[in-house]
């Protein structure tokens, strides 16, 4: 069966400790499709993949809701952090939240690379602004919309010395080449969701709705839960599970 | 620096290792390419011969056509190719999406008008000296054709060795009509996309050195395996 | 097969960029015999020989052939003034021709080597052919026009680089093809050649007929004066 | 199909109502583009006419290995490219990185093997043609270069569109070296992936046809205004 | 400016893919007259006269110029078997080596007017040269070996597509060239010619040189069976 799922998702790693227990479990090969959150729904709308994993509430919802897929499951959340140039030149170590960290971002007009891509962390990151009240067209020259992967983007932001929002996957992974830092963490608004959306069968005759569902229940099984929470970049641990059992 | 240093090195190691992986997507990277180099060179090659022939009212306007299509964007191709193919395109059910077939298309469509230009440039080299000869032989289109592409054959080497490097090192249209999958659909240059996209730039670069390894060799290989043949000097 | 001749051009010309190069002109040719095209440099023999064989565009008037033009262009040849070597070996030229006739490899390879033969040329068939020096490029390119016993061969300046015995020997040739029943026309500047070899003479002048006759009396009293001028070598005005 | 129709129409609007966005990126991809063809050009050409005029030990090999640099996949040059321009990196200083300066150098980069190989080729056929006269002139290397390369401009046009098509289809390396920053060194080619990363095909099929017209425009441009020069059937 | 002159050439050979073209030969030529060279197709003469020029590789012996090589090689011309036409206009041709030794446009667009004057190309200035009829390339190439002055000029059959006038013509400027002191060196096949401009003669067979003599004498008196065979038009042995 064909799968798509996240850049995020993909660079976290964790994709390649699930993908032989599940051949070995189920003796199903899951082929990922590995794109940005947007074109992952638009392969599930055309009937191309048989179930995408992605991080993005509301157009997940939408698609359930247009009927393209059967239902939203949710299978675990990491969260998102604030990395930044080691000597902080806007002070966001200090930060008391997420909107206080970007406020101080904005006031200080210091360099900030957004995804600009309109994947899931990209949009994470608008809300957070609009949280912060910093008005989209408040940007100035300091922010940087680069339309690039998490791991392009952090690359980007470590070449210029900005600061930038990322999930911890990607963080951990892309290894700190350069001089940046984790500045900030932990506020509950950046825990980034991660939800499992089969493919409806009753739009697209073809897709493997049978194999997708027997996925869904080994994602949510107790087998995922230790196996996920068990994944550990530098000693530390990504994901939480949180699939509740139907 | 690092980074290029560091790629020198794994791309050693995968190399003298034989890593498993890697002779995998190198191997697949080369039957995806060379397989749409054939179609390419059976569509274009006649073509070019018809473009360098033939007279007809609109030869200018498709030869102009040809060099502008010598930019079609990848990204473009891989675009139209997927709606082609899409389950809910109407090639759909033929169900080529995500496979190699599909990444042979596009490539083919996109080396097409490369292959098509230069070669016809070559021949029409060709022609103007043949042309009162064969004229004047009475010879038909088709035997036209034949002894052009027969005579220019060196020339029409670097034409096929240029579509042979724009499809091996070609990425944006097989990412998006083959997916990446890993085991079905992977290649080089999707590889080095996506350790890239990851930010691990040491092994995109050693991948990349790879590929670059591979086209070296395949262009030498050809001009030798050419070389052998020859016996004038044209 | 029905006739090709008479060959009928009335009124032919072809030009070039608005330029006319050779014509109108008005001609008969009958079956048999050899004609000879003679004029000064620029007169437009070459482009009076492409224009009756094909090769130029017809820009006026009308060649008819009396078997129709198809079957016509079927049974010509041409020999260029700079011959064209195709880039093969010199077998493969002689050999090239046959082939587009559908003949067999073994029978057009012995064919091209009695030619190669009677040209001169026996000693080098594995040659690449546009390695050739001057004279052994013209003997091949006649030996591969005539090679598919054509029933009219157009010739231009065929002797131009040849020596006095290649000359001789290739004058022997096209007599042999014309007594076979070859219709040769072509052009030289050399009047020793045409004398010898031609049956009538067109005098050619600024892409004009300026006379047409019967070759001994061209060459004994010329009917005009620029004929008379254009053979004692003076200034053709 | 829905998304090609959907193109269509939206690069339709696009054009007519002038879309400022568009008009932006579209002409930082022709101003980029451009100044890497010439920039290319000037390396590229001179450079084919070296080859074709002067046989030294090393030339076929210098060919072999042109031919292979075709085949550069646009990917690795972005990396290498962004190597030596980083911070980190020996160039670092010069604050190239992300702006359309590394652009173009990364395309030049491309395209670089490309026209000097198609170049090369056409330049072969004329210097056999002139090389015993210029020869007999007892002309200087650089003479016969410039002579070779003005009596071939024609067939060197080719060479340049194929660049110049390469170029500005080009998406891997410009990606990482521009970075695709909005209204600093997004692109046409940059946008278009970006679009299709959103899923928002119709879009990105819509820059993807805006492109392929600038493209066919600029080839026709060019075509008409070579033939207007036009004298002689070389 | 030092002489040239004498050139000695000492067991001087070119090959071709291990295929002897022309040598060895052993000559020395003198400051002043008209050499010419004759023989049979094949016999090697363009091949000898690329290697006095230095365009084909010396592949043994030597070839030496009173005043050496570099500057022997400034005022030498050639005129090719095949006229090579640079793909530009008549005048542009004609400019060509002029510029190249760096005289101003004006100036070289006066000689050039000259020369197609001289040469009958008065009218074609601004034709493309590759669309000049075959005789009159070899004008073009003629005026264009000329028109630098040079000291030497190698001709290859330079009159073999000429009308009978045109050659009168140009062996006139070639007369009157050898008169103002440049050193002709030419092939040609027409015996008549090579009777009116030869001072001496070297008649080559199979790439060596046969006989080298005194013109009148060779004419009258060939020294040898296949020289007097030569001249007859036979078979040469
Ligand atoms: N493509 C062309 N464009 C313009 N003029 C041309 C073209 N081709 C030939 N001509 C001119 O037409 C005239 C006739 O040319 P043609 O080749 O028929 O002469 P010719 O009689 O064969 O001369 P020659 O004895 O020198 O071979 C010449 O003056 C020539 O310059
Ligand atoms: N590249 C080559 N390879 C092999 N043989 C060659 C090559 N070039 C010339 N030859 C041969 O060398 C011999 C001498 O050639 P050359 O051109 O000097 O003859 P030539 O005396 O000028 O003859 P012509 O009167 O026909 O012009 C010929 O037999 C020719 O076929
Ligand atoms: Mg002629
Ligand atoms: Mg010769």
């Amino acid at each position: 069966m064909k799968m798509a799922v996240t850049t995020s998702f993909h660079n976290s790693g964790l994709a390649e400790v699930l993908l032989p227990e599940i051949a070995e479990d189920l003796d199903l090969e899951v082929q990922l499709l590995v794109v940005g959150t947007g074109q992952a729904l638009k392969l599930g709308q055309a009937g191309d993949v048989d179930a995408i994993l992605v991080h993005s509430r509301a157009a997940e919802e939408a698609f359930v809701a247009e009927g393209y897929g059967t239902h939203r499951r949710e299978i675990m959340y990491n969260d998102f952090v604030v990395i930044g140039p080691q000597d902080d030149p806007a002070g966001v170590t200090d930060a008391a939240s997420a909107a206080d960290a970007l406020q101080r971002i904005a006031g200080a007009e210091a360099a900030f690379v957004s995804r600009g891509d309109d994947s899931g962390t990209h949009k994470k990151e608008l809300s957070l602004w609009s949280d912060a009240g910093v008005a989209e067209d408040g940007f100035g020259a300091w922010y940087n919309a680069v339309g690039a992967g998490m791991g392009a983007a952090l690359n980007t932001a470590s070449g210029m010395g900005a600061y930038i929002l990322s999930d911890r996957a990607s963080w951990l992974n892309f290894g700190n080449k350069g001089d940046l830092g984790l500045l900030y963490a932990g506020d509950p608004v950046l825990f980034n969701q991660y939800a499992y959306l089969p493919v409806n069968p009753d739009m697209h005759g073809h897709v493997k709705n049978d194999l997708a569902l027997k996925l869904e229940e080994w994602l949510t099984s107790v087998r995922a839960k230790e196996l996920i929470e068990g994944y550990t970049i530098g000693g530390e641990t990504l994901f939480v599970f949180n699939a509740t059992s139907e | 620096m690092v980074d290029l240093w560091s790629g020198l090195s794994q791309a050693f190691w995968l190399v003298v290792t034989l890593d498993a992986e890697l002779l995998e997507i190198a191997l697949r990277s080369l039957r995806v390419t060379l397989s749409a180099l054939v179609v390419a060179c059976l569509i274009a090659l006649p073509l070019a011969g018809l473009l360098a022939v033939r007279r007809f009212r609109l030869r200018r306007a498709v030869i102009a056509m040809l060099n502008a299509l010598m930019g079609l964007p990848p990204v473009v191709v891989g675009l139209v190719v997927y709606v082609f193919l899409s389950r809910s395109g109407p090639l759909g059910v033929l169900g080529l999406l995500f496979t190699p077939t599909a990444m042979i298309i596009a490539q083919v469509v996109i080396i097409v008008p490369l292959i098509a230009s230069i070669a016809h440039q070559s021949l029409r080299e060709l022609w103007q000296e043949y042309h009162d000869l064969l004229i004047s032989m009475n010879v038909t289109q088709g035997q036209k054709i034949r002894t052009l592409l027969w005579d220019a054959r060196r020339a029409l080497l670097t034409a096929a060795l240029a579509g042979f490097g724009r499809a091996i090192g070609e990425v944006g249209a097989i990412m998006i009509v083959g997916g990446n999958i890993d085991h079905a659909t992977r290649v080089l240059t999707t590889a080095i996309a996506l350790e890239t996209g990851k930010g691990d730039f040491g092994l995109a670069l050693a991948l990349g050195f790879v590929l670059i390894g591979l086209a070296i060799t395949v262009n030498i290989a050809i001009h030798w395996l050419s070389r052998t043949e020859r016996e004038g000097n044209w | 097969m029905s006739a090709l001749f008479p060959l009928v051009v009335e009124a032919a010309k072809t030009t070039r960029r608005g330029k006319v190069l050779a014509g109108p002109v008005d001609l008969r040719f009958e079956a048999e015999g050899t004609t000879v095209v003679i004029g000064p440099n620029g007169a437009g023999k070459t482009s009076l020989l492409r224009m009756l064989h094909g090769t130029a565009r017809l820009s006026g008037g009308r060649i008819s052939w009396a078997c129709g033009t198809e079957e016509a262009r079927h049974h010509q040849a041409f020999v260029f003034q700079r011959p064209i070597m195709l880039r093969r070996s010199v077998e493969e030229n002689l050999i090239y021709p046959l082939r587009i006739r559908g003949i067999d490899r073994a029978e057009a390879r012995e064919k091209a080597h009695q030619w190669a033969q009677r040209v001169g040329l026996a000693g080098m068939m594995d040659r690449a052919a546009p390695s050739l020096s001057g004279g052994e490029q013209q003997k091949l390119a006649l030996a591969r026009a005539l090679i598919t016993d054509p029933k009219v061969v157009f010739l231009d300046e065929p002797c131009a680089s040849l020596d006095g015995r290649a000359m001789r020997e290739i004058e022997e040739v096209l007599m042999t093809a014309r007594t076979g029943g070859t219709r040769l026309i072509m052009s030289t500047h050399d009047m020793g050649q045409a004398r010898r070899l031609a049956d009538d003479v067109i005098f050619l002048l600024h892409g004009k007929v300026h006379e047409c006759a019967d070759a001994a009396n061209f060459f004994l009293t010329p009917r005009t004066q620029q004929g008379r001028a254009f053979l004692r070598g003076d200034i053709v005005e």
